[in-house]
């Protein structure tokens, strides 16, 4: 089998990165810069949960835990303490490992629509106490006053184009760290209990603790994206801690696709480019959008990339016989939803 | 939190009265939105996320049906039969096609028809919040139990709610219906097998579940506020006492509603500022410890 | 109420506008170029669905009026103004998204933050980094402007403030109280930022002008709760003599139905501050009489000529009631267009010294004029009484003002207390 | 070695397993085998860990494991594969064996290191050979014959290098040519790796044919045990096995 090498995808990732900061001086204005860092926001946050869903078959409710938590502890740690933005990044993903173990401990033992439930329980419990705890989040009215960004390493987040490379930056490098997890043998382990969850035991594999180290590293992804988010909003509202954020993440990956590791990228900058576009047409956004989703859900019956693939491995072999599998990619592009 | 008013309430008949029929009757209009939520998950398993919207539009039919006819049996009957008949085209033109697909593709068909129906609400019915008005039969003062305070309109609302969770559990359990629904929740392809068209029971599933969410809406219209977007919080809430009393279960969900109605209408004394976060605790400890929910797993 | 799709009112007067200055500069001045007739983009971020599609609705005619009006004079120098208006859908990141995609991708100049208290204090930061012209027309919370953290030189708030609100509310349901023997209250208010503050101000202010109150009982329904039921038989319960409540548009309405068929009207005096306001007045089908309330607009309060007349003019363009929201937007725009008018430019620095301490002349002022304090940017010397409800039109015939100099003086004794100076 | 020492399990007050003490000397080749219903997968489930015995113990080695949990179990060498094949429907034969190797390795929560970890390759073709599969290597394990799915099932089983490999039914399913390619192949697993191997098996042409001996269960408890010509002539077995072989072969 074809495989890609961590430094042959590394050299992909450096080579994408010098595209995307080249960007700026092809494609002018801010518009711009402003849906990319929107994008690494999301981007990061969809696919990290597409590690659940995706690669580990857990459907995840409640995954704006992470990305709440992630805005509003980096919020209050630059709010709070005069420390460098690396050292209060890694103090969040500090922090979301350790609620995600605690959490991911209670919650992956639970199956199906039981741990879906059971995530979003969590999550909500987190908004009510950010809207509960004035005193320290700011209730409802989020982290005013800014989130200060004092300059590291020569970067500095209060220039436009410097947040847009710090956000694309860290959008290649979770995109590359993400895909070599799946493309590690932890990645097929995810794979396995997805497709066997009652097989797995027999073959000596600890499915809770496998789940709950998806279910953690996934969280401290979902936690980067929301990090970027507040940088993006200056601030962090109740809204990030909200079961829409996690729709938007679902929505995200269900349009662009599950089997594929780019989809939920795709999806990102679907629903994305869709709300931006529809809001500026017209008002009735709601209607403008929930069309095109039906058209998407109901045509297509699955996500776009799932889609694409599937036809691309249909072309390859005409025949209905038994589908040779090229590329190691494509091990997770069938159909999921396996079990017994 | 105000444990000592808890308290102070629990030993005061007026107090525990009020706060009771309070609980029930916050609990028995969520009953019926529950009700079918749980029933459509039981037996066609899926998660009908739009279902908050059935109850949004059950409002809005019963509006405009007060408008004409001036009559509030008429308005909650056009709720209900509406929404039933909304509920048929709504399971035909877009669920059936989702049957069998991913939950979350399921949740993506909702969001999509909820964002619609909220925004053809909004042009249809305007983008002001609207208010139904009591009927005039309703405009009395309220009954007074041993210092409790029982609103004429509640106890009407109760009475009837209660009479529909009866009528409904009978269905389910006495009737040939309530036994296919029961079967096919279990096993759909024994159903089919016995040459019944499992087709036509999961859209009579989704008409009865809009039928109810429809009623809830026309019920409750007169004490609303109706607005589109109005279904957000009670499909939430929906999915609490789904999850408390059993996915499914009928049984369940009557006791999942009137379970939060007390932890509302007691936690609002004791707890005033988390009675929402208290619901999510109260989840969350069902799942944990009993995943199936109060009402276990058995059929309908 | 209208039919008429927000952004076609937007559309059709814009085009209306740019005919009326084409004709005006043909005749007046026949070489002005294209350019220079390229029309001044102003962006308004607001909610225009789910359950406060209402404020938008409001905040964009109440915008619109005043430009209509400014476009048919000819606009700046030839240049009309454009109003571009967005739906954050009240979501604070959507919010910032749009007002920068107004500034960097639309070219808007000025920016209109008409949406929720909580997407304020995002576009606050954006007028922060950018340094835009920014009007806050719709946020009532007070430390928007008067946290001095908070404060950025270019953006300005054009609404009313908690702070003035409670002061006016409390010295007003003091007297009510002294006169009725008023002393067990109990609170009834969303639990959120705008209504926890009220509350606790209200009451602060009701202790200072009446000695005697206290406050017996509180009950925090939640932001669009449907049902309100726990919190009234909490407040049957504890048999208070008044009630205060904020709570606000369509879950006041809700509110008050539910109230009715408690009887709680019959039992207490009721001071809900946020009824007077058309969009409920006119929604609630049986109003009780004699609900206390702060005037939110009133056409007859101020009881002026020029009120009654604004009124009038706004009901008969957009074929529906002015809203406390309408007034809030006229003045935000109306502080710009006399600046544009000022400073001939659309600098935002220059147009933010300009408004910095300017009064514009509308009805809905004390002896018809409002002042943009300098200093917090904030507004001040809008018109605030209280009155009692009637069933039908005028709804609240008697509205009594309240005194601006008393409620600055408790204004700045409670920045103090607040360490804001 | 596999000694089991009055095994108990019930549910529901109807005991599936009743006080079964049975032995399995190492390197041996022993079928189980009883009428429908007679707790031959429960026995399997117990010693694997499926389910929690309620009383008695199962000593591998001299070590008791009764009551740890199949991954612990399966890492003191216990393999099994199962009646209806259990696969991974969306990985291709080779991607399922190394997963398999992996985890018998105790690399499979590696991170940072691609997949498959160098040397598990090796072993991965050794067992795919081994269970005949090598043509059908790439193919989405989906995509296999029923007869192949279930080589896969064993294959999986047969990474873990056990000391003790359980199989439930390998021949189910299949029509009798598949039957006999698929005992050979068990066989000649069972000679190439030297486990001790227990199979259930309904077919008793298949049965006498391979098995060294045969343990025979019946309403939980264990009726007979012994070499199949033993076994053949047990009238306890005769008398109530027949009817219900007869039934069962019907089914």
């Amino acid at each position: 089998m074809t495989r890609s090498s961590l430094l042959r995808d590394s050299l992909i990732a450096i080579a994408v990165f010098a595209v995307l900061a080249l960007l700026p001086f092809i494609v002018p204005g801010k518009g711009f810069t402003d849906f990319m860092v929107r994008l690494a926001a999301f981007g990061i946050f969809a696919t990290s949960l597409n590690l659940l869903v995706g690669y580990a078959g857990m459907e995840s409710f409640g995954h704006g835990l992470f990305f709440g938590l992630g805005c509003y502890s980096f919020g209050l740690i630059m709010q709070t303490f005069p420390v460098s933005i690396p050292v209060a990044f890694l103090a969040t993903v500090g922090l979301s490992i350790v609620v995600g173990t605690v959490v991911g401990a209670i919650c992956v033992r639970l199956n199906e629509i039981y741990f879906a439930f059971v995530t979003l329980a969590f999550q909500m419990l987190l908004h009510s106490l950010i809207i509960a705890w004035t005193p320290i989040t700011g209730g409802d009215q989020g982290l005013t006053g800014g989130i200060p960004r004092p300059p590291f390493l020569g970067i500095r987040l209060d220039d436009y184009y410097h947040l847009y490379l710090f956000s694309t930056g860290l959008l290649v490098a979770s995109l590359l760290a993400m895909y070599h997890i799946v493309q590690s043998p932890f990645g097929y382990t995810l794979r396995m209990i997805r497709d066997n969850a009652a097989r797995a035991p027999f073959l000596g594999i600890n499915v809770f603790r496998v789940r709950l180290m998806a279910y953690v590293i996934a969280g401290a992804f979902g936690a980067i994206g929301g990090m970027i988010m507040s940088l993006f909003v200056s601030g962090a509202f109740p809204d990030f801690a909200y079961w829409t954020i996690s729709g938007e993440a679902i929505f995200m990956i269900m349009l662009g696709g599950i089997t594929v590791f780019l989809g939920p990228m795709v999806g990102a900058v679907m629903l994305l480019l869709l709300n931006d576009f529809v809001t500026k047409m017209t008002t009735h956004y709601g209607l403008v959008l929930g069309l095109v989703i039906l058209l998407f859900a109901l045509g297509l019956r699955k996500g776009l990339m799932d889609f694409a693939a599937d036809l691309w491995r249909d072309r390859q072999t005409p025949t209905s016989g038994p589908r040779p599998d090229t590329a190691a990619k494509t091990a997770a592009s069938a159909p999921a939803r396996a079990g017994e | 939190m105000d444990l000592s008013a808890l308290a102070s309430c629990l030993i005061t008949p007026s107090c525990v009265i009020t706060q009771t029929t309070s609980g029930l009757i916050i609990g028995l209009l969520l009953f019926l939105v529950a009700a079918g939520v749980s029933l459509i998950f039981g037996v066609l398993k899926v998660v009908n996320f739009a279902h908050g919207a059935f109850y949004m539009l059950g409002a809005y039919f019963a509006y405009t049906a007060y408008q004409l006819s001036g009559n509030y049996l008429i308005a909650v009957l056009a709720g209900g039969i509406g929404v039933a008949l909304f509920g048929l085209v709504f399971e035909r033109l877009l669920i059936s096609r989702v049957y069998g697909s991913p939950v979350l593709m399921q949740l993506l068909v909702c969001y999509g028809a909820i964002l619609i129906l909220d925004d053809l609400v909004k042009i249809i019915w305007g983008a002001d919040f609207l208010s139904f008005g009591m009927p005039s039969a309703f405009q009395q003062l309220p009954f007074v139990f041993a210092g409790g305070v029982v609103p004429v309109f509640y106890l009407f609302l109760i009475v009837v709610a209660l009479a529909i969770a009866g009528l409904l559990g009978l269905l389910i359990s006495k009737t040939r219906y309530g036994k296919i629904v029961r079967a096919a929740a279990v096993n759909p392809s024994m159903v089919s097998a016995l040459g019944i068209n499992t087709g036509v029971v999961y859209a009579s599933v989704f008409v009865l579940g809009g039928f109810l969410a429809g009623l809830a809406g026309g019920l409750a219209a007169p004490v609303r506020s109706l607005t589109a977007g109005m279904g957000t919080s009670i499909i939430i809430e929906s999915f609490i006492v789904t999850v408390i009393g059993g996915m499914g279960s009928v049984a369940g969900a009557l006791v999942g509603s009137i379970l939060i109605g007390l932890v509302r209408s007691f936690g609002t004394i004791g707890f005033p500022l988390f009675t929402e976060g208290l619901m999510f605790v109260l989840m969350a400890v069902v799942l944990v410890l009993k995943p199936s929910g109060l009402f276990g797993k058995g059929g309908a | 109420m209208t039919k008429r799709a927000p952004n076609g009112v937007g559309r059709r007067s814009v085009l209306k506008g740019t005919a009326a200055v084409a004709a005006a500069s043909t005749i007046g001045f026949p070489f002005v170029s294209k350019a220079q007739n390229k029309p001044i983009k102003v962006g308004m971020v607001t909610v225009l669905s789910g359950r406060v599609a209402i404020l938008g609705s409001a905040s964009q005619k109440g915008a619109q009026i005043e430009i209509d009006a400014f476009n048919a004079a000819g606009g700046l120098g030839g240049r009309p103004i454009e109003l571009i208006v967005r739906d954050s859908k009240a979501k604070p990141e959507e919010a910032a998204r749009i007002a920068r995609e107004f500034i960097n991708s639309e070219g808007c100049e000025i920016l209109l933050d008409a949406d929720t208290s909580a997407a304020a204090f995002a576009i606050q930061e954006i007028a922060r980094e950018t340094g835009i012209l920014t009007i806050h027309t719709n946020s009532e919370t007070s430390s928007l402007t008067a946290d001095p953290k908070l404060h950025v030189p270019t953006a300005f708030r054009s609404a009313r403030q908690g702070i003035h609100d409670a002061i006016a509310g409390g010295s007003y349901a003091a007297e009510v109280s002294k006169a009725k023997k008023l002393n067990r209250w109990m609170g009834c208010s969303p639990d959120y930022a705008y209504g926890r503050d009220s509350n606790k101000l209200f009451f602060e202010y009701l202790k200072r002008f009446h000695k005697d109150a206290e406050v017996i009982g509180e009950s925090w329904p939640k932001l669009f709760q449907p049902d309100y039921t726990e919190q009234l038989t909490k407040i049957l319960q504890s048999k208070p003599q008044a009630v205060y409540s904020c709570l606000w548009g369509g879950d006041l309405t809700a509110f008050i139905d539910q109230s009715s068929i408690y009887n709680l009207f019959a039992q207490t005096e009721v001071f809900a501050i946020n009824i007077a306001d058309y969009a409920v007045l006119t929604a609630i089908k049986n109003l009780p009489k004699g609900i206390h309330s702060g005037s939110r607009y009133l056409s007859t309060f101020p009881p002026t000529k020029e009120n009654a007349d604004w009124s009038a003019g706004y009901r008969k363009k957009f074929n529906e009631y002015p809203l406390n929201w309408s007034w809030e937007n006229s003045a935000g725009t109306k502080f710009v267009l006399d600046a544009l008018k000022k400073t001939n430019s659309t600098d935002s620095k220059k147009l933010a010294e300009a408004i910095s301490g300017a009064s514009i002349s509308v009805p809905y002022g004390v002896d018809g004029k409002l002042t943009m304090r300098a200093g917090d940017n904030t507004l001040i010397n809008y018109s605030t009484g209280w009155g009692q409800t009637i069933q039908k039109d005028p709804f609240v015939p008697d509205v009594k003002s309240v005194d601006w100099k008393m409620i600055l003086d408790l204004e700045t004794e409670w920045k103090k207390t607040m360490k804001y100076i | 070695m596999l000694k089991i020492e009055g095994l108990s399990k019930s549910f529901g007050g109807v005991a599936a397993t009743n006080d079964v003490s049975l032995h399995f000397p190492k390197g041996s080749l022993t079928a189980v085998i009883g009428p429908n219903g007679a707790g031959k997968t429960t026995f399997f489930n117990l010693i694997t860990g499926a389910f929690k015995p309620d009383r008695g113990r199962i000593l591998l080695d001299g070590d008791d494991i009764a009551g740890l949990s199949p991954p612990e179990i399966v890492r003191r060498g216990i393999g099994r594969a199962f009646q209806i094949a259990r696969i991974f429907p969306t990985l291709t034969v080779r991607q399922a064996v190394l997963g398999a190797v992996h985890a018998h390795r105790n690399q499979h929560r590696i991170l940072a290191k691609r997949f498959p970890m160098p040397g598990s390759g090796d072993r991965a073709e050794q067992v795919i050979a081994l269970a005949g599969l090598t043509a059908k290597a790439d193919t989405l394990s989906r995509n296999l014959s029923h007869g192949d799915q279930k080589l896969l099932d064993i294959a999986l089983a047969l990474v873990l290098e056990p000391h003790v490999l359980l199989l439930d039914e390998p021949t189910a399913g299949m029509g009798p040519e598949e039957r006999w390619a698929m005992i050979d192949t068990v066989h000649r697993m069972w000679e190439q790796e030297r486990m001790t191997l227990i199979f259930i098996e309904h077919d008793m042409s298949i049965v006498f044919k391979i098995a060294q001996s045969v343990r025979v269960l019946s309403y939980g408890r264990v009726l007979a045990e012994g070499t199949p010509d033993e076994i053949r002539r047990h009238p306890e077995v005769i008398k109530a096995y027949l009817g219900d072989e007869f039934e069962a072969s019907h089914a």
